[in-house]
């Protein structure tokens, strides 16, 4: 069936949504970068009772990276390990299907459930990002509560989200579940007007 | 208009003044800027202001005076103070969709082209029909309307409600869509300041320097409160220029965020702050992308409460003239404004700082007709001070009465000896001392307590992390205002771990804040005020007094004192203190006053922020949303979730018909369902059965790898919760599905279940509902569209994958998917999940494979017809109030388990034979319709409640019937197929004779999804 | 003094000297027949039916601190009898059947003002919802009509009908319902009472019940220990404190909730409406204000008040709905404390132990029952045995499983 | 009101759902008498000062919690992880299990 062959492509989470180029304020440089990040593989690990050392182990041997404490986001280069609940991690690597085999690998020692779908996550940067996020994100951005490596679960204009901070530029993701796309841009799109964003291909 | 022109020569206005003469206008001074001329409009007529006024100091400059009439009697009213606390000067601000009813005059800030106009009158502010009520005001007095209009009964909701309603209200709201938006935003700091004049700024200076992250909020659009207002002296600089300069350095430190414009209108537990900030308010239209407002959740350690005080009026006879004024109001016009707003201005003071103004009239250049000042000693100095104002000095003396009309004219005064004199004035500035801003503290539900030593409340138990500084204090001169918010401002930052440097406090001029309170004038000439804006006159505590209502939420709301607009800013406490002259008391014994959030009225839109229209709550779109717009999809609001509901073609020309077909497709082909709304939760581990066993109440033990079960959840009060599947992917890896209503509360509950309830399972559980987008394929040729999609190495057939059979799998060339052999339609029916990513790709591919069987999309409508016609409970049946045996489901219910809800739903009520089970109906007549929400009632029996059998739940026209049916709970229903009743529906006009029968319409014995 | 428009006039003509205190402010005496603990609407209106329908006046009531100062001075004013079950529906509809008559009744002017109640739906389930609850109504003889949209629109036509995120489909419309204004009911019926011979007995708290073989002989007070042979309990958000007294716990949570007004302008709506999407429900006052409110903040609490995350879901279902709200002003807000019963649904019942009775659980809609909760309690307490019309409300439903449960949330407070 | 969830830090409370008292324990077991499921399912202490009671941290991280709070003035003095607490209980309730009967062989997930 060579005809539907050529249709499994994937659909990028935001291809509705963000449009690529400038939103809100015109003049000037926009204050809000954002990057579609799509095609990321992303998976839940939630540790088995008394896994402890030994997922941490393999976690390392797999990722090499130790398992992050409450709040914390490690990464090396684009994969990446972020907190996400008690016992509970976000895995995140560069391209789908990088994550494959994770399960087997933690077989025992934690459940493995594949996300790389159900979250779309924007890069956010640029001069007045943090100025954006205090808008809809309740919990402190200020460098000395929260900085590069740093992770919270939290809401967003009453959307469930996961945000992470990548370096002191600030750089910042969010991921939101996926079908929630369309209202986390209509806030953000709102929110950013004001500062000028500008919407870039998928980083 | 008929205000007073000016009977006094004022000086000659400078040459760089902008725009045409402004009449009441000070040659030089002020906080203006006076090149920049404003142009606005009050009730149509043309004036001038400058930069830098508000509406009210830009009306007074033109002489501006009558600008609003009173609530009950349409009394003429003026201003009376320059702050928020005004309770006469509300207008109409703006027009057309944007206009704002009750907008105090003293907050707005002048901008070109503003728009104000008077309310509460006709048909002119100066002639006002109403105004008639004032020569009534006898017979309205306090709560008079509790003992009339009662006869006759009918006449209340036809005649005289509809006529208080109209005289009632002030202001008239545009009640049209806001066009301007609102946000919300959010800041955190060490320490929030809130207030900016010589306390705050000090306060926020000391903990900024330390490094602290410090907010400052201030409701005035320029900080330095009083300094602005007063005429003095720091560390040899003028109040407004300390103030600049402080500005200044808050502006250069980082850590330090000032926010003008602001308005801290309610404090919340644990450090949770509520502010609106005035964007845009200061210009006609808000520039582009920016909100009107935005309303700031602050998030402080510690707080500095240094929000002032308010001056207290006097209580005396025609003490609501225009012209009438606060002494703190008359200067700060003066000083901040450069409006001198009387040509012969009189001052009643009971305070030394009453005295200021008159210096600073005289210092203007302006003359005081009189000062009369309640205490029998007057220093020389200060009389000689007023006398060469060429006032008149009483000393000793009350203001019983006031003289004019739509302004004053001149007060009576009884001097010490007791002799009434005349003064003819045209403005008279009260002065009787300052009550701290307590409202922010009595916030958190904490009582203010009496300071003697000032005659007012003061803060008692702060809010935690809560200090006061300044006046907010009680501390009422400016030099401990400087030096407790410094102290204060230090000790925040130092508590949260700053180090914090106490820099001298700075030098200011002498100053006397000696002051005997005059709670009231005896023997007062006319009506004397309370409350300005409600019309509560003395006579009417005195009234309250007298009919029992004493204590002080009592009177507050017999009386309506204090409950305006204003809650009362300058008004409750006078109403205290006559209370407790009359029942004998000291005012404390009387009671406190308590405020309620918010500080001063709040837009309703900055509360809602981003959350409107659309917006309202978020909307999630499902895997094939984008096909299904470029398909003239129909969407239904299922929760948050837009589902399609049905998918019309050309030609078709109602729901009904679409759905039909729809659903024939479906029955006879093969149709195509986005389902991935619903939840699905990944349930791993080693006690993953054992959980799952607790969680459902029908038996889940024999469950084998690869297959899947329906799943019944009942809560622990023994009602069904939610329904849905189980299936077992692996030995210890399971998938639960839940409702797409249910999904949310289903996984919070077994959440509880895991980590409360039984935390000693080993259990990883996680939603999984976003990654896979999840397709019905139903149909007889399901299976065909199906094998053109699956990878080839996966069996299909009914012997490798029969009914009930769950399965990993791959499609389109190795993308893992999941595959489900259950059915809601009751056909041959697989639910396939792919990864979301996939999920529209995987749509448009089924229906391209799909082509050569006629295959169709069908929506959340067609699914819910043929759920009736297979005669399963849903939504409208799992409605919290129905058991497992309600829905004829009790048969499942395992016996040999513990599970939650197994012992509540053993109640006798629950068990009871009488109580309606789920069967079907169909209507005796094929023709008609039926409705869900309709009652059954035996034939011939009278509609009542006992003789109420039960109701409809559900109902669809089957197409594969071709008449309506529906599903419904009644009184031993299973034993009563068969039998007719009425299905009666009084609201729609409804009375339909049904018969009672199988719930299972279509296929009962469900060979088509097993085939 | 009887009210009326010529009392009214002639002591204008005598300067307002005349009036007398509305209600009694009585010390207590040793001993009463009834003693009601609250002194809000529903224990004052108690009082006032044990006197006039049963004769019985040696009553007192009891009041912490002054008269109304409870929920029947916080609430939002509504009263309606739109209720679906028919463990509710006849003593709704008794309730509102006593609203009817009660100005002319207690000679006071309560403002009673049957403006309609519309409680707007989104969707075809609700609207078959709002049906079966109407229906219900009507076979009970109280009148319900199921409007559609253009009929909502012909009521309220500045509510959002184009851009809404749950686009309104109709209404289900009582036009008996409306407002009452909610001080004058506590203050009527307190005048009503104490000239029927009650002893009204403010800051009067009660600490302790006393009991003797099983039953009460009285009630210990900051006033002192004042006997009765029966003791009736009406102390909504207190009721658990008070049972406390007694060894008894109830199937009630206390929670706080939330009520606004805004500031006055000239008349906007002529009817109470509620959002079918949201929390909100509107009315607006005689005085000008809306009178607004939506859902309980959600957490056990006696503080009386609330916190900003509610405020805001309120303000947006307010904007949602009607969007000519954005620059009105919220003027006010303040919380109660609501005694939510664990079905949603109130207790009027004898208690195991004699001459104790209760009145609790009254959720968030007491106010609209404060005459039939009195007339009800005040038979229960008189002849031992529930009124036909809250003959549902009894205390053991929760464990004989006939339970009350109008929105089917279950055995979670917060949830009704 | 603000939570300090034990594992995000302090939050909004609008990030939480309720469900109440924590003190009531589930009679777990086929032979929980209708009476005891009854006073667990629906009575309540309802008190007026510091209780203990559960909440959900829904916009977070999905934890249970038990909050120590005064419900007069919303004073908030412990908060704990409900899971941690649970298992705490559970093992004190095993110890004095075993203290007073010994059952051989009770079925336990090892």
């Amino acid at each position: 069936m060579a005809e539907i062959a050529t249709l499994w492509r994937p659909r990028g989470a935001w291809d509705l949504y963000a449009q690529i180029g400038r939103h809100g304020r015109r003049d000037g440089p926009a204050g809000l970068i954002v990057a579609p990040r799509e095609g990321l593989a992303l998976a839940s690990i939630t540790a088995a009772d008394g896994a402890g050392d030994g997922l941490a182990e393999a976690i390392r041997a797999r990722f090499g990276l130790s398992l992050p404490e409450p709040g914390a986001a490690l990464f090396s280069g684009e994969t990446g390990l972020v907190w996400s609940g008690p016992d509970q991690w976000l895995a995140l690597a560069p391209a789908r299907g990088d994550l494959d085999g994770l399960g087997a690998a933690l077989q025992n020692l934690a459940a493995v459930a594949d996300q790389s779908d159900g979250r779309a996550v924007l890069r956010l940067s640029g001069p007045d990002a943090r100025r954006v996020l205090e808008k809809g994100v309740s919990v402190d951005l200020h460098p000395r509560a929260f900085a590069a490596g740093r992770t919270a679960v939290t809401a967003v204009a009453h959307i469930g989200v996961q945000l992470w901070q990548r370096d002191d530029r600030p750089t910042y993701e969010l991921a939101v579940a996926r079908s929630f796309a369309g209202s986390l841009w209509s806030w953000l799109e709102e929110a950013a007007a004001e500062f000028g964003c500008e919407v870039r291909a998928s980083a | 208009m008929l205000d007073r022109t000016p009977t006094f020569p004022l000086p000659v206005r400078e040459a760089e003044q902008a725009g045409p003469p402004q009449p009441f206008r000070t040659a030089s001074g002020g906080l203006i800027d006076r090149r920049r001329a404003r142009d606005f409009t009050f009730d149509g007529r043309q004036l001038t202001g400058y930069h830098g006024d508000t509406l009210a100091s830009a009306l007074l400059a033109n002489g501006v005076r009558l600008v609003g009439r009173s609530f009950k009697y349409h009394r003429p009213r003026g201003l009376l103070s320059a702050g928020s606390e005004e309770p006469n000067a509300l207008v109409e601000l703006r027009t057309g969709a944007r206009r704002e009813p009750n907008t105090r005059a003293t907050m707005a800030e002048l901008y070109e082209g503003l728009e104000a106009t008077s309310q509460n009158r006709w048909p002119s502010l100066a002639v006002d029909a109403l105004s008639v009520n004032a020569l009534l005001s006898p017979v309205f007095a306090a709560g008079f309307y509790y003992k009339t209009f009662m006869w006759p009964a009918a006449l209340w909701e036809k005649l005289y409600e509809p006529m208080i309603r109209r005289a009632a209200g002030l202001g008239r709201a545009a009640n049209a869509p806001d066009p301007d938006t609102y946000e919300h935003a959010h800041v955190h700091c060490d320490v929030l300041v809130i207030g900016g004049g010589p306390a705050g700024l000090s306060a926020a200076l000391a903990a900024g320097r330390s490094g602290a992250r410090v907010v400052l909020v201030d409701e005035d659009f320029r900080l330095g409160g009083r300094l602005l207002a007063e005429r003095r002296e720091i560390d040899g600089l003028s109040g407004s220029d300390w103030a600049a300069q402080a500005v200044a350095e808050l502006e250069s430190l980082p850590e330090v965020r000032l926010l003008p414009r602001t308005t801290l209108f309610g404090v919340y537990d644990h450090g949770a702050y509520g502010a609106v900030e005035r964007v845009s308010d200061h210009l006609a239209v808000p520039a582009a992308h920016a909100p009107r407002q935005r309303l700031w959740r602050i998030v402080a350690k510690r707080a500095v409460l240094a929000a002032g005080a308010i001056e207290r009026p006097h209580i005396f006879g025609g003490n609501d003239r225009p012209g009438v004024m606060l002494a703190g109001a008359v200067r700060t016009y003066l000083n901040r404004y450069g409006v001198l707003p009387g040509a012969h201005p009189a001052v009643f003071t009971s305070s030394d700082d009453g005295w200021r103004t008159v210096a600073d009239i005289a210092a203007a250049g302006g003359r005081v007709a009189a000062v009369v000042d309640s205490r029998p000693d007057v220093p020389v100095a200060l009389r000689r001070m007023a006398e060469a104002a060429g006032a008149q000095v009483v000393a000793g003396g009350q203001v019983i009465g006031t003289r004019g009309h739509l302004a004053l004219s001149g007060i009576e005064v009884r001097d010490a000896y007791g002799s009434t004199l005349r003064i003819p004035c045209d403005t008279l500035a009260m002065a009787n001392g300052w009550n701290p801003v307590v409202h922010l503290d009595s916030h958190l539900s904490r009582r203010p307590v009496w300071e003697e030593a000032i005659h007012a409340f003061v803060p008692g138990q702060l809010p935690t992390g809560m200090v006061a500084a300044g006046a907010a204090s009680g501390r009422l001169t400016l030099a401990d205002a400087l030096e407790s918010g410094a102290r204060l401002g230090a000790e925040a930052a130092e508590s949260c771990g700053f180090a914090a440097e106490t820099a001298g406090t700075p030098r200011t001029d002498p100053e006397s804040t000696a002051h005997t309170p005059l709670w009231r004038v005896a023997k007062p000439r006319g009506k004397a005020f309370v409350d300005f804006q409600n019309d509560v006159a003395a006579s009417d505590v005195e009234l309250a007094h007298r009919e029992g209502f004493r204590a002080v939420e009592l009177l507050k709301r017999y009386t309506t004192l204090g409950m305006a607009t204003d809650q009362g800013k300058t008004s409750n406490l006078a109403g205290l203190s006559i209370m407790a002259e009359l029942t004998g008391q000291n005012i404390p014994s009387v009671g406190t006053t308590v405020f309620r959030p918010p500080f001063t009225p709040v837009a309703i839109g900055a509360f809602a922020g981003h959350h409107r229209g659309k917006e309202f709550r978020a909307s999630r779109h499902v895997p094939s949303h984008a096909w299904c717009l470029e398909n003239n999809a129909q969407f239904l609001e299922t929760g948050l979730w837009l589902r399609p509901a049905y998918f019309p073609r050309a030609g078709e020309t109602d729901w009904l018909q679409t759905v039909v077909r729809e659903v024939e497709t479906v029955r006879s082909r093969v149709g195509l369902c986005d389902v991935s709304t619903f939840g699905k939760i990944d349930i791993q581990g080693r006690d993953a059965l054992t959980f799952i066993e607790r969680v459902c109440a029908n038996p889940f033990g024999t469950l084998k790898v690869g297959r899947s079960r329906y799943a019944l959840l009942l809560r622990e009060d023994g009602f069904v919760l939610d329904d849905g599947t189980v299936s077992r992917l692996a030995e210890t890896h399971f998938v639960m599905t839940a409702s797409t209503a249910n999904a949310a509360k289903v996984m919070q509950h077994l959440e509880f279940c895991r980590q409360w309830l039984w935390p000693e399972l080993d259990v990883q559980m996680v939603s999984v509902s976003e990654q896979w987008a999840q397709y019905a394929v139903a149909g007889p040729r399901a299976r065909d569209v199906l094998r053109k999609i699956v990878d080839p190495q996966h069996d299909l057939s009914n012997e490798a994958f029969p009914f009930l059979g769950a399965a990993e799998i791959t499609v389109g060339g190795g993308i893992p998917a999941r595959l489900f052999r259950i059915s809601f339609s009751g056909e041959l029916a697989y639910e396939i999940a792919v990864p979301a990513g996939y999920g529209d790709a995987a749509w448009r591919a089924i229906l391209q494979a799909g082509l050569p069987y006629g295959i169709c999309p069908y929506g959340a409508e067609a699914l819910s017809v043929m759920r009736i016609e297979k005669g399963h409970a849903a939504g409208a049946e799992i409605n919290g109030q129905t058991t497992a045996r309600d829905l004829a489901l009790g048969g499942m219910l395992a016996k040999k388990k513990d599970y939650i809800g197994r012992v509540m739903k053993e109640r006798p009520a629950l068990t009871d034979p009488e109580r309606p089970i789920l069967v079907g109906f169909r209507p005796v007549d094929p023709s008609q319709r039926l409705r869900a929400g309709a009652h059954f009632l035996a034939l011939g029996a009278e509609p009542s409640l006992t003789a109420d059998e039960g109701y409809m739940t559900s109902v669809a026209f089957s197409p594969s019937l071709r008449h309506w049916i529906g599903l419904g709970l009644i009184r031993r229903g299973n034993e009563r197929h068969g039998e007719r009743v009425r299905a009666y529906d009084p609201v729609r006009g409804g009375d339909v004779e049904v018969e009672i029968c199988n719930a299972a319409f279509v296929d009962p014995a469900g060979e088509r999804m097993h085939g | 003094m009887r009210y009326s428009l010529f009392s009214v006039l002639g002591q204008a003509l005598r300067g307002q000297r005349d009036w007398k205190p509305q209600w009694r402010d009585a010390a207590p005496k040793a001993e009463y027949d009834v003693v009601i603990v609250g002194g809000g609407g529903h224990g004052l209106a108690t009082a006032y039916y044990l006197a006039k329908e049963h004769g019985i006046t040696n009553v007192a009531v009891l009041e912490k601190s002054h008269v109304g100062s409870g929920n029947v001075g916080r609430n939002t004013t509504i009263v309606r009898s739109n209720y679906g079950l028919p463990g509710n529906i006849p003593f709704y509809e008794h309730s509102m059947k006593l609203w009817e008559g009660l100005e002319q009744d207690i000679n006071y002017n309560a403002m009673v003002s049957q403006r309609g109640v519309l409680n707007l739906y989104h969707s075809d389930a609700q609207r078959d919802a709002y049906a079966r609850r109407g229906n219900a109504m009507r076979m009970a003889g109280i009148d319900a009509e199921l409007l559609d949209r253009e009929g909502v629109r012909a009521m309220v036509p500045f509510i959002d009908f184009d851009n809404a995120r749950f686009p309104v489909k109709g209404g289900l419309l009582q036009r008996r319902g409306g407002t009452v204004r909610h001080d004058a009911v506590a203050w009527g019926y307190a005048r009503a009472a104490s000239d029927r011979g009650v002893d009204i007995i403010q800051n009067c708290a009660v600490t302790g019940i006393r009991r003797e073989n099983g039953r009460v002989t009285g009630v210990e007070t900051s006033r002192g220990f004042i006997g009765a042979k029966k003791v009736g309990l009406s102390v909504a958000g207190s009721s658990s404190l008070l049972a406390a007294m007694v060894d008894m716990r109830l199937p009630i949570e206390s929670h706080v909730l939330q009520a606004f007004v805004s500031e006055g302008v000239k008349p906007l709506i002529d009817c109470v409406m509620t959002f079918g999407a949201g929390h909100f429900y509107v009315s607006q006052s005689d005085k000008g204000g809306l009178v607004f409110g939506g859902d309980i903040d959600g957490y056990n609490s006696y503080a009386q008040r609330g916190n900003l995350h509610t405020i805001e879901d309120v303000m947006e279902g307010g904007m949602a709905l009607w969007p000519g709200l954005g620059r009105l002003r919220l003027l006010r807000h303040w919380g109660g404390i609501m005694d939510m019963s664990m079905d949603g649904s109130p207790i009027i019942d004898r208690t195991d132990i004699g001459g104790l009775y209760l009145n609790a659980g009254w959720c968030y809609g007491g106010f609209k029952a404060t005459p039939a909760a009195g007339f009800c309690f005040a038979h229960t307490i008189a002849r031992d045995e529930p009124h036909p019309h809250s003959a549902a409300y009894r205390l053991d439903r929760f464990a004989t499983g006939h339970l009350i449960d109008e929105k089917g949330m279950g055995a979670q407070p917060n949830l009704h | 009101m603000r939570i300090r969830c034990p594992y995000c830090g302090e939050r909004d409370n609008g990030e939480f759902s309720y469900l109440g008292d924590a003190a009531p324990v589930r009679p777990d077991g086929m032979d929980a008498s209708s009476e005891a499921m009854h006073d667990y399912v629906y009575l309540r202490d309802n008190r007026a000062g510091e209780i203990r009671e559960l909440w959900y941290h829904a916009a977070g991280c999905r934890s249970w919690l038990v909050v120590t709070r005064d419900t007069r003035t919303h004073a908030i003095t412990d908060v704990q992880p409900a899971r941690e607490v649970a298992k705490t209980r559970r093992a004190e309730t095993r110890l004095a299990e075993t203290r007073t009967v010994t059952p051989a062989g009770s079925a336990s997930h090892a």
